[in-house]
């Protein structure tokens, strides 16, 4: 552990940023401990306090621990529908990364690639993201819909176009996949599957 | 060039230091410790005998490099005979440039020694940038070691109501779970082989039975596209001997061979 | 979503806290957008950047998208108190810092830059921290997949641009940000490499 900055100002900086990088209220008496007998940090605290007083951020003691929170009176402008973050299923990641390689895909389909049914649930839910919407029916006996990738699924992965989804190969490259054994790995064959899945 | 980070004295990261303790002097001889294990490839190797030379990389003796690497390899073999065949590649490939640096250039429409050597610069000088540049990224102060976020952020979606936080990586995760799932799992599946079938060989033969008046050697009758050599032109020939076999034992093909080791030739029996 | 204060200052602390309360940066067209067209956004992060100029919280701007983040130079300071993360291979270092100055750029190139193959878990490696994701495909034979940095790599970096990468002008002027094979001549070696990588 590094030692405290002696100068003033110095002090109330790295006090600032403890307080902004904890993720936690951080009690009086650690803070202390922190920067040794010599500072008072009851001082440091109450200069911080005063210098965010009138800001969008103040700092607060709560119970003898301290935090920096947004101001109390910017509350009707920050307050909005809050949604909790949910996280997905590994059911529901599957099925999106199917729909993602496979599209147009129907229902069936996706059932028979991930070998288990699909729950309505699932396709409800990845709708629900805003991440797939149903594609065209299929013209097929019982014109089953088909499901597809909308634009936003492009822009929250970060993708220009589909087409620039890695491959089943990119992906083994990259690690994401176990390589099978492979006669490839014999001499002499090494190169020819290098030619073709670099193509 | 005067500020390019090849000649700044921090770019060399700290493995660079300590790798460069195995290197040999020039020609010191093997009083050196070969750990090839410790270079990534030949050029990063090349690349430490380079800068061994203290001087820019513009300015190093590319035949003083390709003397120093070619002992090296030597010593490295003799302690170590399983030495990696990209380092005797290179090893092969910069006895060549040494030659053709000392030789006039030949008529021929090839790029000449000087062309080849100063390629060999580029791709040292490139490679020392990149280590370099990599060196300096991490000197950055970074997130999480050096400078930290808000640590309590706070629940407030009035900018995007983003419900989910999935990343591009956990989509490709699944991805890739899923497709290793489905090859470990279900009915065993033998990918289909690389190698010449005899099933494959004995359809052949079959086919061009009726054809083959004439004694013909065996040889010839490898499918076009596996005389390439090596492995596959082995099992190609393997399979269709065993199918010659297969065929003369049922009294189809007749096989006649003048003496050991000598050519194997066949044909349809005669009526 | 609520309406925006029309006092020029009530703005300043609501664009502090909604910096202040995000641990990850915020899109500078986000921001404009939560304000509406009224009001200058550039013109209050730059005034709010100031305020926090000499203090331990510094605003920083990254690829277009701004955050709160502490002082570097206190960064002595805070370190011990969060634990070291896993140092990365050499070759995951040197990889990416080809991506980050040659992108977009295949594989095949990145093997040729460092003369050796790209072990399997390199790029899953890198891919995982966040740092690096696939690109547009090459337009080339094989379309290979190039890959690219993220945002998150400047973030954690602390670029604001990628033309803010140390040294980068240096190196594209002596011409060193050419990805492309110096000595194609050298038999096998470039052949070599991939055929490992595949095998």
């Amino acid at each position: 552990m590094s030692a405290v900055p002696e100068d003033h100002n110095q002090q109330l900086r790295l006090l600032e940023a403890i307080l902004f990088a904890s993720a936690d209220p951080v009690g009086e008496e650690i803070l202390q401990e922190r920067f040794g007998a010599a500072v008072k940090v009851r001082d440091l605290l109450l200069e911080l306090q005063l210098l965010y007083e009138n800001r969008g951020v103040n700092l607060v003691a709560m119970g003898g621990r301290w935090a920096f929170r947004t101001a109390p009176d910017l509350g009707e402008y920050l307050r909005s529908e809050t949604e909790v973050a949910a996280k997905l299923s590994r059911a529901a990641v599957e099925t999106l990364a199917i729909i993602a390689y496979h599209q147009p895909v129907t229902r069936a389909e996706i059932e028979s690639i991930r070998g288990v049914a699909t729950s309505k649930g699932t396709l409800d839910i990845l709708m629900e993201t805003g991440w797939i919407k149903p594609g065209r029916r299929r013209e097929t006996p019982g014109r089953p819909l088909t499901w597809v990738t909308t634009p936003h699924f492009l822009d929250h992965f970060g993708l220009e176009t589909l087409r620039d989804l890695p491959g089943v190969e990119d992906l083994r490259a990259a690690g994401l996949l176990d390589s099978r054994p492979a006669v490839s790995n014999l001499p002499g064959l090494a190169e020819k599957a290098t030619a073709e899945a670099d193509g | 060039m005067t500020d390019s980070p090849s000649t700044d004295p921090f770019d060399q990261g700290p493995e660079r230091a300590t790798a460069g303790d195995g290197l040999p002097d020039a020609a010191d001889g093997p009083a050196l410790v070969l750990d090839i294990d410790g270079f990534e490839g030949p050029i990063d190797l090349l690349l430490l005998l380079a800068r061994d030379q203290k001087v820019d990389l513009t300015r190093i003796s590319i035949l003083q490099l390709a003397d120093q690497y070619l002992a090296f390899v030597e010593t490295a073999r003799r302690l170590r005979l399983e030495l990696a065949a990209d380092y005797l590649v290179m090893a092969a490939w910069l006895a060549y440039l040494k030659s053709r640096l000392l030789l006039p250039d030949p008529q021929e429409e090839e790029p000449s020694g000087e062309e080849l050597a100063a390629a060999l610069t580029f791709q040292l000088q490139r490679l020392e940038a990149m280590q370099g540049a990599a060196a300096r990224l991490l000197k950055r102060p970074q997130l999480g070691r050096d400078v930290f976020a808000r640590g309590a952020p706070e629940d407030m979606p009035v900018l995007e109501t983003r419900v989910h936080d999935l990343t591009l990586y956990d989509l490709l995760k699944a991805y890739g779970d899923h497709k290793r799932r489905q090859m470990q799992s279900g009915p065993l599946r033998i990918a289909a082989t690389e190698l010449y079938s005899i099933e494959d060989a004995i359809r052949r033969m079959e086919d061009i039975l009726g054809r083959l008046p004439n004694w013909t050697s065996l040889a010839a009758f490898l499918p076009p596209g596996w005389k390439a050599g090596g492995v596959r032109t082995r099992s190609a020939l393997a399979s269709t001997f065993v199918a010659t076999l297969e065929l003369a034992k049922s009294g189809r093909l007749e096989l006649r061979q003048d003496g050991p080791f000598s050519p194997l030739y066949l044909r349809t029996p005669q009526p």
